[in-house]
C-alpha cells in the first residue's frame, strides 16, 4: 500500500508532499521523508499518535514551520503543480491554501465579527460577499452570533467554531484542518464533522485533516494515511483503513464493543509498525 | 448517594455572570470521599467556569463552595490549593521554561516550609527538606511513566505529555479533591486508555477524590462513579453514569439523539 | 490675575498636550501592531526636526517644500529602521526587543549631536506672525498649526484600527505574529508600515516643537514624557494616548502652578506627572482607556 | 527555549542530593573554584590599578544586576528604575555613616536592608500591575527616587551630593584598591552563592512560576502579590549592596550618578548576559564594562593620529557613545539568548566533541 | 626632561557641553601653545581632554585615573565634581583649576565656610561676586529708570550645584541694596520648552530676573518668555550667554546683560594678539571667532604655567604644594603677554578670591545685527564674611 501515493495521476491531484524532511531549530528532526497525496475535491485524513508530526507536517504546507524555527530541509510540496516548500505563509494562503491550527487560535482581544473578517484579509471581492459570508458562518455556527464580547470569553467549543468559520472566510482552495474536534462536546463533534463533508460538498474545498478521533475522520475521509515518529506508516482508502486490523486495535478501539477501561489492569503493550 | 459519608465538596446553588453571559444558574451538587466524579455537557455550558469556581480563579455572583464543609467561597486560589484543592487546565497551563521535574515540585510549594532566607543558605533546613519532598514526586514521577522526562523542559513536550506532566504537577500538590479539565483532550484511543488507567489508579490506589470534566462519553460512562450534566449553566441531570446516559434531555442537548458512540 | 495665570498655564498645558498626545499615538501605533515599547520615539522627533531643519537652513529650501520632504525622508527611514534592525528580532522575547530600541535611541542621540552638534539651533522665521493671541496667552502660530494636525491625525489613527482591514491586520499582528500568518497577512508589511507612519507622524510633533524652542538633542526627552501619557490613557488605545497627553500637559502646567504659588519645591513640574502615572496605575491597572489581558483558565 | 543539557553523557547522578548540586558537574565546580583562586591572587600578580579597578567595577554592578535578574529574568517583571535602588544604597550607606558614625562595612549591609524595604514599598504596585504597565511604574520611580536624591539634603545631601568615608577594618583604612577589591570580591561571591540557592529552592522555583504562567502558579498555591512584591524586595537588597559598595569606592556619591541611562544599563546587563542566569550575569556586566574601555583604547588610537582638540575628542566621544549603542542593537540581533548560550553550545560542542556537529 | 603630567576634565557631550567645548579648547591650545614654546622650564606639560560629560560620577573615576598618573595639577570643569573633589585634592595636594567660579571654592583656610578648599583656584570673577556686580547695576538701573517701589529680583536656574552656587549669596546681598527677592523659579539645565516657567515669571512680575543656567538653556528660555509676554531685565552668569547664543536667540536676548570675566574677541591689544595666535593651534586659518569662555581658559592655563615655571625654581620643582605656593608669590598680576586680556589678579593662602572686579556687558539686538557692549564695571568689595560664599 505504501506506493498509494502515487497511484493517483498527477492532474488529479491539488497538493503532493513529496518526501520531506522537517527540522526544528536546526537540530530537532521531526518529519523524516513524509509523502503524502491530496487530490482534488477529496477529504484526506492524516492520523497518529501525539508527537508523530501531523501538525508539524500541516505548518510544512502552510509555510508556518518558518515562525517556529523550523524549515522544510528535503523534499517538495507542490500545490497545483508549483512547490510552495519554503515559501512565506501569507504567499501560501493567497494561492488558496489555509490552515486552521492546533488549539483554538483565535484573536482573544477582537470580537467575533472582527475575527471573521480578518478571516477574508486576502479577499479582494468586496465588502458585500465577506458579508454574506459572515451570515454564513453565522448560519453554521448560529450560538457565535450572540456572543458579542471579546473572543478570549467563549468557551473552547465556541472558539473551535469561531476558528472554522475564520477559515471558510477566507474562501480557500483547501483547508488543514488540525484536530477540529479537540475539546468539543459529542454532540459537537458531529456538528463539525458535518459541516466539514458540507464544506466540502457545497464548496468544493478540499480538506487534509489531522484527527485523533480515527473513527469520525475515516467517516468523512475519501483516504488516509497513518503517521508515526514522524514517517507514513500505513495509508490506504477509507475502506482499506477501516478493515486493517491495527488500525482498529489501536485507532478504532477494537470491533464495535467497548472494552471496560476499569477492568483492564495491565498497560497494554504497545504495538508499533517500526 | 449516601448521606452518611460527610461530602469532600459542596456545591450549593452557584450562579456565575460575565457581564451579559450567565455561565451558571443556581448550579449545586457534591462530591463524596473517594468518588470519582464527572461533570458533562455541552460547549460553553459552564463546566470550566464550574471548576474555576471551586479552585477560586472565578467567585460566585451567588451561591457557596464547600470544602469538607468549610465555606470557600471567598479564598484566593492560592489559599484553596494549601486547602486541598488541585487541578489541571483544558488549555495546558505549564511553567513552559522550567523542567518537568520543577514544574512538579512547585505543586509542593505549600507543603514546603522553606523561604528566600533559608533556601537562599540552602545547607541545613532547606536542603533536607527539598531533597525529602523530592523523593514524593519521583514517585509521582514513576506513576505517571514520566521518567525519561525529568529533566526536560515543559515547553518542548508533546502535547501528550505535557497533558500527563500537568496531572502529575497537581497530584504533587497532595489535594484532598483534583479538577481534571478535559484529561484526554485531543489524545488518540491509546493515550487516552493510558490517562484512564492512570485517572482510575489515582482514585482507587491514591485514594484521591476527582472531579472531571471530558467529552469522551465512552470513558465518562466507564470510569466514573457519578455524573452531573450541565446545559446552559443549569444543571440538567445528576446521577449514576447509565441514568444520565438514557436521560433524553441529555440525548438532546448532548449526545445527539442516535446514540452511536461514533462521536466519543 | 493669578485666575489668569491659571487660565494661561490651562491652555499651554492643552497646547503642549496635544503634541504629547501625537507622540503618544505614535508610540500607540508601533506599539499596537508590533509589541514593541519603542524607546526611540523621542529620536524620532529628534531626527525628523533635524531633517527638516537642515533642508530649510543648509539647503536652503522653502519651507513648504522642506515640510514634506521631511515626511519622505522619515517614511523611508522608518522603513528601513524596521527592515534593518527590528526585523531580524520579530519573534525575540519583547525585552530584547525593548532593549534594542534604547540602544537605538543611544545612537541616535549620540550621531545627531556629532552631525548637527550639541547646541540649540534655531529654525528662520517660519510664520508671518511671531504669535497669536489666545484668551490672552501669546501662542506660537506653529503650536495652531499642530494643533489642527493633530486633531485630524488623530480622529484618522481611531478610525484606521477599528475599521481599516489593514488596522484589523496590526491588531491581529500584535496578538500574535503567527496567526496572524495563517490568515495570510504579511507580518513584515505589518511592521515596516507601523514604523514608517509612526515616525512621520513623530516628525511632525518634532518640526513643530524645532520651531518653536529651537533644535537640540533636548528634543528627545518627548520620548519620556510620553510614557506616563501612554500609560495613563492605556498602552493600546490610541484615545487613551490623546487623552493621556493632554491630562499630562495640563498636569504638568498645574504642577507648576501648585509649585510657583505656595510649595516652592523646584521641579514639581517634572516629577509631577510620574507621581500621578502611578496613582492612576494603581487605581486602573490598565491605564484609562486601556484594554485589560484576558485571563481565561 | 530548548534545552541543551550540559550533563555530559555517561556521567549519572547517584543521589537526590548530587543532582541538585550547585554545579551540574565536578568539572564546573573545580571551574569557579579555581577562578575565585586566581581572583584572590590577581593582586599579588600585580595587575595595574587600572585592570583592578574595572575588576572591581564588575564586582559591585554584577551585584546589583544580579539582583535585577532575579527580579527580570526570574520572576519575569521589567525594572527600569534598578539605578534609583542602586543609588539609594549608596546614598543610605554615606548617610548611616556620616551621619550616625557606623563604620562602612556594617553600614553597607545595613544600606541594604533599608533598600529593601524601600524596594517593597515600590514593589507594591507590582502587585496589581502587570507587564509593560509595571516596566512604566518602575520607570516612573526611577525618576521619583533621581528627584528625591536631588532633593533631600538631609539625606543625600541634595544636589551637591555626599561624601562617602572609606571602609575600615580593625582599624585599617581599606584604601586603596587593592584592599577593596577584596571586599568586593567577598561580596561577590557571597551573593553569587545566595542567588544560586534561592533559585533551586521553593521560593526560587515560585518566582519562575510566576513568570511562566502566573494563574496556574496561583492555583499551585503561590501568592501572587506576595512573590511579586518580595522580588522586589530582594533585588532591591542586592542593588542597594552594589550602590553601597560603589559610593564608598568612588568616596563621593553625587544624584547625577543614578539615571536612567543606567537603569537601562543595568537591564543590558542581563539581557546581553543572559535571562534568568546568574553566570550570564557575570558575562553581562563584564561585557558592558568592558565594551567602554575597548571602545576608550581604540578612539584613544584615532586621537593620537587627529591630534588632541576638542573638536576631535567630543566628535569621538559621540562616536563612542554612538558604538555603545551600536553594540547592543547588533549584539541582540546576533545573540538574543545572550552570552550564557553562546557559551553553552560551546561546552556542549567540546562534551560531545567529536561527534559534534 | 621628562614630561610633566596634567589632568585635563572637560565637558564636551554634557548638559554644559555648549559653552564646554570651547573652553575646553582654550585650555588645549593653550597648554599646546606652551608646549610649542619650550614648556615650563623646558618640560613639556602631558595631557589628554577627558569628557566627563558633566557627570560627577564620571569625573571622579577618572579622578582616580589622574592619580595614577602622578598628575601635580589639574585643569577641571564644573561646579558639582570641583566641590565633591575639594578635599580629595586637598589631601592628595594637586592643585586644581576649574571652571567653576563657585564662591564656595575661594575660602582656603575655612576662615568664614563650612569647608576649606586649599588647592582650589580658578581665574575670574565668582559668581557671587559676579551677581553682586549684576545687583549693583540693577539697583542703579532701577533708580535710574525712576522706579519708586522696590525692585522685584528673582533667580532662575536649575536644581544644581552650578546655578545654586550663587543663590544665598547674591540673594543676600541684593536684598543689602534694597531690592525685593521673589521665589526662586527653576529651570533646566537641558533647553527645553519653558513657557509655563515663563508664565510664572511673567506672574511674579519680577523686574530683574537672574539666569544662573549655561547659555543652551538660557536661549529656550529667553525664546519661551518672549512668547508669553515676559519683559523683565534679564541678567546672565559669566557662563549665561556669549557670541554664538546671542545669535541663536536672536531679538529674545535684547537687551539682556551679563558678565564678562575677561576680554572679549573683538577686542584689540597686545594680549589678545598673543591669544588669536593660541588660538591657531587648532585653527590655523586663525578665521574661527572665539566667545569669552575660550579666552578666560587661556588665561586660567597661563596662570597655572607661570606657577609651574616659579614652582620648577623651587626645591623639589614642580610639585603641588610648590605650584600652590608659587600661586602667591605675587599681587595684582597678569601672566606675561596676556596683558588686557586677564584681569589682573591676587591670591592669597587665606583668600582666593583671584579677582573681585567685574565687567558687565548688555546686548543689542535687532534683526540680524548684534551687538554687545561694555555697560557697567563693579569692583566688589572682599568681605571676609563672603569667603567660600
Ligand atoms: N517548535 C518546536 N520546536 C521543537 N520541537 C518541536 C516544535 N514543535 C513540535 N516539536 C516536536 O516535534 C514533534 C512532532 O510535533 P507535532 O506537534 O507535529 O506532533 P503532532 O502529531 O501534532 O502531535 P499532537 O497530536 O499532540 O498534536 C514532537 O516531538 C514535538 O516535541
Ligand atoms: N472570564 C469570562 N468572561 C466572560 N465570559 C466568560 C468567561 N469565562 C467563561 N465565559 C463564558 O461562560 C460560558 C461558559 O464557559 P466555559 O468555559 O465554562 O464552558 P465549558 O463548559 O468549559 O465549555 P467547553 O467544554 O467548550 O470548555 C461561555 O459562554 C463563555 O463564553
Ligand atoms: C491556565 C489557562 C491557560 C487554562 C485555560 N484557561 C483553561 O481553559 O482551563
Ligand atoms: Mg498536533
Ligand atoms: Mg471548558
Amino acid at each position: 500500500m505504501g506506493e498509494a501515493a502515487l497511484k493517483l495521476a498527477p492532474e488529479e491531484s491539488l497538493l503532493t508532499v513529496n518526501n520531506i524532511e522537517v527540522v526544528y531549530d536546526d537540530v530537532i528532526l521531526v518529519l523524516r521523508g513524509v509523502s503524502l497525496d491530496v487530490p482534488k475535491g477529496k477529504i484526506v485524513t492524516l492520523l497518529g499518535p501525539n508527537g508523530a508530526g501531523k501538525s508539524t507536517t500541516l505548518k510544512a504546507i502552510s509555510g508556518l514551520l518558518a515562525t517556529e524555527d523550523g524549515e522544510v530541509t528535503r523534499g517538495a510540496v507542490s500545490f497545483m503543480g508549483e512547490n510552495i516548500a519554503n515559501r512565506a505563509p501569507e504567499e501560501i494562503v493567497r494561492r488558496g491554501i489555509f490552515q486552521v491550527m492546533e488549539g483554538r487560535r483565535i484573536i482573544e482581544d477582537m470580537t467575533v465579527g472582527e475575527n471573521l473578517r480578518l478571516g477574508a484579509f486576502t479577499r479582494k471581492d468586496g465588502a458585500a460577499a465577506i458579508r454574506d459570508d459572515i451570515d454564513l458562518v453565522y448560519s453554521y455556527f448560529p450560538r457565535l452570533k450572540e456572543r458579542t464580547g471579546l473572543a478570549g470569553y467563549l468557551s473552547g467549543g465556541e472558539q473551535q467554531m469561531l476558528a472554522i468559520g475564520r477559515a471558510l472566510m477566507a474562501r480557500p482552495k483547501m483547508i488543514l484542518l488540525d484536530e477540529p474536534s479537540m475539546g468539543l462536546s459529542p454532540l459537537l463533534v458531529k456538528e463539525v464533522f458535518g459541516i466539514i463533508e458540507q464544506l466540502n460538498k457545497d464548496l468544493g474545498i478540499t480538506i487534509l485533516l489531522v484527527e485523533q478521533n480515527a473513527r469520525m475522520a475515516l467517516k468523512v475521509a475519501d483516504y488516509g494515511y497513518i503517521m508515526e515518529s514522524g514517517k507514513i506508516v500505513l495509508d490506504g482508502t477509507k475502506d482499506e483503513l477501516v478493515n486493517n486490523e491495527d488500525v482498529k486495535e489501536f485507532y478504532l478501539g477494537g470491533d464495535k464493543e467497548r472494552k471496560s477501561f476499569k477492568n483492564l489492569k495491565s498497560y497494554k503493550r504497545r504495538k508499533r509498525w517500526l | 448517594m449516601n448521606a452518611a459519608t460527610s461530602p469532600v465538596l459542596e456545591v450549593r446553588d452557584v450562579s456565575l455572570g460575565f457581564g451579559g453571559v450567565r455561565a451558571l444558574t443556581e448550579v449545586s451538587f457534591h462530591v463524596n470521599k473517594g468518588e470519582l466524579f464527572s461533570i458533562i455537557g455541552p460547549n460553553g455550558a459552564g463546566k470550566t467556569s464550574m471548576l474555576n469556581c471551586i479552585s477560586g480563579r472565578y467567585t460566585p455572583t451567588a451561591g457557596r463552595v464547600f470544602l469538607e464543609g468549610r465555606d470557600v467561597t471567598g479564598l484566593s486560589p492560592n489559599h484553596r490549593a494549601t486547602l486541598g484543592i488541585g487541578r489541571t487546565f483544558q488549555n495546558l497551563a505549564l511553567f513552559g521554561h522550567m523542567t518537568v521535574l520543577e514544574n512538579i515540585m512547585v505543586g509542593r510549594h505549600h507543603l514546603l516550609k522553606n523561604n528566600f532566607l533559608s533556601g537562599a543558605l540552602y545547607w541545613g533546613g532547606a536542603q533536607k527538606e527539598e531533597l525529602a519532598h523530592r523523593r514524593k514526586v519521583e514517585d509521582i514521577i514513576d506513576f505517571l511513566e514520566i521518567t525519561h522526562i525529568r529533566k526536560a523542559h515543559a515547553g518542548t513536550l508533546p502535547y501528550g505529555l505535557r497533558k500527563r506532566v500537568e496531572l502529575a504537577r497537581a497530584m504533587a500538590v497532595e489535594p484532598k479533591i483534583i479538577l481534571l479539565d478535559e484529561p484526554m483532550a485531543g489524545m488518540n484511543l491509546e493515550e487516552k486508555e493510558d490517562m484512564a488507567r492512570y485517572i482510575v489508579d489515582l482514585n482507587e490506589e491514591w485514594g484521591m477524590t476527582v472531579v472531571m470534566i471530558e467529552h469522551d462519553m465512552g470513558v465518562v460512562m466507564d470510569i466514573s462513579n457519578r455524573v452531573i450534566v450541565l446545559e446552559f449553566g443549569r444543571k440538567i441531570a445528576d446521577g449514576l453514569p447509565d441514568e444520565v446516559m438514557n436521560n433524553e434531555r441529555v440525548k438532546v442537548a448532548y449526545l445527539g439523539v442516535d446514540d452511536d458512540e461514533d462521536a466519543a | 490675575m493669578t485666575s489668569n495665570l491659571l487660565v494661561q498655564l490651562l491652555i499651554n498645558g492643552l497646547i503642549v498636550g496635544t503634541l504629547y498626545g501625537v507622540v503618544a499615538m505614535c508610540f500607540v501605533l508601533i506599539y499596537k501592531s508590533t509589541q514593541v515599547v519603542n524607546f526611540a520615539q523621542g529620536e524620532f522627533l529628534l531626527i525628523g526636526a533635524w531633517a527638516c531643519w537642515w533642508m530649510v537652513v543648509e539647503a536652503a529650501l522653502p519651507f513648504w517644500l522642506a515640510f514634506p520632504l521631511t515626511f519622505a525622508f522619515m517614511m523611508a527611514f522608518g522603513v528601513i529602521l524596521q527592515m534593518v534592525v527590528l526585523r531580524p528580532l520579530i519573534g525575540e522575547p519583547i525585552i530584547s526587543v525593548i532593549m534594542v530600541t534604547i540602544g537605538l535611541s543611544i545612537f541616535f542621540q549620540a550621531v545627531t549631536k556629532w552631525i548637527f552638534g550639541a547646541d540649540v539651533q534655531p529654525f528662520p522665521e517660519i510664520f508671518p506672525v511671531k504669535s497669536v493671541d489666545v484668551f490672552g496667552l501669546q501662542v506660537q502660530p506653529a503650536y495652531l498649526m499642530s494643533l489642527v494636525v493633530s486633531l485630524l491625525i488623530m480622529a484618522g489613527f481611531a478610525w484606521f484600527f477599528k475599521y481599516s482591514r489593514m488596522g484589523l491586520a496590526m491588531r491581529a499582528t500584535a496578538f500574535n505574529q503567527q496567526v496572524a500568518q495563517s490568515l495570510g497577512i504579511s507580518v513584515k508589511a505589518v511592521f515596516a508600515m507601523a514604523w514608517a507612519i509612526s515616525a512621520m507622524v513623530s516628525a511632525l510633533a518634532g518640526v513643530v516643537v524645532g520651531i518653536v524652542n529651537g533644535v537640540s538633542g533636548a528634543l528627545s526627552f518627548f520620548g519620556i514624557k510620553v510614557f506616563p501619557a501612554v500609560i495613563v490613557g492605556g498602552l493600546d488605545s490610541v484615545i487613551g494616548a490623546i487623552v493621556g497627553g493632554l491630562i499630562i500637559g495640563v498636569l504638568e502646567n498645574m504642577a507648576e502652578y501648585v509649585d510657583g504659588q505656595w510649595l516652592q519645591l523646584g521641579n514639581l513640574y517634572s516629577v509631577a506627572p510620574f507621581y500621578v502615572l502611578i496613582v492612576i496605575l494603581m487605581i486602573k491597572p490598565y491605564g484609562l482607556f486601556g484594554t485589560k489581558n484576558i485571563e481565561r483558565v | 527555549m530548548i534545552s541543551t543539557s550540559l550533563i555530559p553523557c555517561g556521567q549519572y547522578k547517584t543521589s537526590y542530593a548530587k543532582d541538585t548540586t550547585l554545579f551540574d558537574t565536578p568539572v564546573t565546580r573545580a571551574f569557579c573554584v579555581v577562578g575565585v583562586l586566581v581572583l584572590l591572587t590577581l593582586p599579588q600578580l600585580g595587575i595595574s590599578n587600572y585592570h583592578l579597578t574595572l575588576l572591581i567595577q564588575i564586582g559591585y554592578l554584577s551585584i546589583a544586576a544580579l539582583g535585577l535578574n532575579i527580579l527580570v529574568g526570574s520572576t519575569g517583571q521589567i525594572s527600569l528604575g534598578h539605578a534609583g535602588f542602586f543609588g539609594f544604597g549608596a546614598f543610605a550607606s554615606a548617610w548611616l555613616h556620616n551621619k550616625f558614625g557606623i563604620p562602612v562595612l556594617l553600614a553597607m549591609p545595613l544600606a541594604a536592608v533599608m533598600t529593601t524595604l524601600l524596594g517593597l514599598l515600590f514593589g507594591i504596585p507590582a502587585g496589581r500591575l502587570k507587564g509593560l504597565y509595571l516596566a512604566i511604574a518602575t520607570f516612573a520611580s526611577q525618576f521619583i527616587l533621581e528627584d528625591f536624591f536631588a532633593r533631600a539634603d538631609w539625606f543625600s545631601g541634595g544636589s551637591a551630593g555626599a561624601m562617602a568615608g572609606t571602609a575600615s577594618l580593625f582599624g585599617f583604612d581599606l584604601t586603596g584598591d587593592r584592599s577593596y577589591f577584596y571586599l568586593v570580591l567577598f561580596w561577590l561571591v557571597t551573593m553569587v552563592l545566595l542567588a544560586s540557592n534561592l533559585l533551586r529552592s521553593r521560593d526560587g522555583r515560585a518566582f519562575v512560576a510566576v513568570r511562566d504562567h502566573y494563574l496556574s502558579a496561583e492555583v499551585m498555591g503561590i501568592n501572587l502579590t506576595k512573590y511579586r512584591i518580595l522580588s522586589f524586595g530582594i533585588s532591591s537588597f542586592y542593588a542597594g549592596l552594589g550602590g553601597a559598595l560603589y559610593g564608598h569606592y568612588l568616596g563621593f556619591v553625587s544624584a547625577e550618578g543614578f539615571t536612567i541611562l543606567l537603569s537601562i544599563q543595568f537591564l543590558g546587563m542581563i539581557i546581553i548576559g543572559g535571562m534568568g542566569s546568574v553566570m550570564g550575569t557575570l558575562m553581562g556586566t563584564a561585557f558592558m564594562v568592558l565594551l567602554p574601555e575597548v571602545l576608550e583604547i581604540g578612539f584613544g588610537a584615532l586621537r593620537g593620529i587627529a591630534g588632541d582638540v576638542a573638536w576631535v575628542t567630543s566628535g569621538l566621544a559621540y562616536a563612542k557613545q554612538a558604538s555603545i549603542g551600536l553594540a547592543i542593537i547588533l549584539f541582540l540581533i546576533f545573540e538574543p539568548d545572550g552570552l550564557v548560550h553562546r557559551w553553552k553550545l560551546i561546552k556542549s560542542y567540546w562534551k560531545l566533541y567529536p561527534f559534534s556537529y | 626632561a621628562d614630561p610633566i603630567p596634567v589632568g585635563h576634565i572637560a565637558d564636551l557631550t554634557g548638559a554644559t557641553g555648549s559653552v564646554g567645548k570651547p573652553y575646553a579648547q582654550g585650555i588645549a591650545d593653550a597648554m599646546k601653545y606652551i608646549n610649542s614654546k619650550g614648556g615650563v622650564g623646558g618640560r613639556t606639560l602631558a595631557f589628554e581632554t577627558t569628557d566627563y560629560a558633566y557627570e560627577v560620577p564620571r569625573a571622579m573615576a577618572h579622578y582616580k585615573k589622574l592619580l595614577d598618573q602622578k598628575v601635580v595639577a589639574i585643569q577641571g570643569w564644573g561646579t558639582g565634581d570641583t566641590e565633591a573633589l575639594v578635599s580629595f585634592v586637598a589631601k592628595d595636594t594637586i592643585p586644581y583649576f576649574s571652571a567653576s567660579y563657585s564662591g564656595h571654592l575661594t575660602d582656603p583656610q575655612g576662615k568664614t565656610s563650612a569647608k576649606a578648599s586649599p588647592y582650589n583656584f580658578f581665574y575670574g570673577p565668582s559668581y557671587s561676586d559676579g551677581c553682586r556686580a549684576l545687583v549693583e547695576w540693577a539697583a542703579d538701573d532701577w533708580k535710574k529708570k525712576g522706579g519708586t517701589a522696590k525692585a522685584k529680583f528673582v533667580h532662575m536656574g536649575d536644581n544644581h550645584p552650578y546655578p545654586n552656587a550663587p543663590k544665598d549669596a547674591c540673594g543676600a546681598y541684593a536684598k543689602e541694596k534694597g531690592l525685593e527677592i521673589l521665589n526662586p523659579i527653576q529651570y533646566s539645565l537641558k533647553p527645553g520648552d519653558f513657557k509655563a516657567q515663563c508664565l510664572s515669571l511673567k506672574e511674579s512680575g519680577a523686574n530683574y530676573a537672574y539666569l544662573a543656567n549655561t547659555s543652551g538653556s538660557t536661549i529656550a528660555l529667553l525664546k519661551s518668555c518672549e512668547t508669553v509676554g515676559a519683559k523683565p531685565q534679564y541678567m546672565g552668569n559669566v557662563w549665561g550667554m556669549d557670541e554664538a547664543s546671542l545669535k541663536a536667540a536672536g531679538e529674545a536676548a535684547n537687551g539682556m546683560v551679563w558678565v564678562v570675566g575677561a576680554a572679549t574677541w573683538a577686542d584689540n591689544n597686545a594680549g589678545m594678539n598673543l591669544v588669536r595666535e593660541i588660538s591657531k593651534m587648532s585653527d590655523p586659518s586663525g578665521t574661527e571667532p572665539r566667545p569669552g569662555h575660550y579666552i578666560r581658559a587661556v588665561c586660567s592655563a597661563f596662570y597655572m604655567k607661570e606657577a609651574m615655571d616659579a614652582a620648577s625654581a623651587m626645591p623639589g620643582g614642580v610639585t603641588g604644594p610648590n605650584i600652590k605656593k608659587a600661586m602667591y608669590t605675587k599681587k595684582d598680576w597678569v601672566p606675561a603677554g596676556l596683558d588686557g586680556v586677564c584681569l589682573p589678579s591676587t591670591w592669597k593662602e587665606d583668600d582666593h578670591r583671584g579677582t573681585t572686579s567685574v565687567m558687565v556687558y548688555q546686548a543689542s539686538v535687532k534683526g540680524t545685527d548684534i551687538g554687545m557692549k561694555k555697560i557697567f564695571t563693579a569692583n566688589i568689595p572682599r568681605r571676609t564674611e563672603w569667603l567660600g560664599w
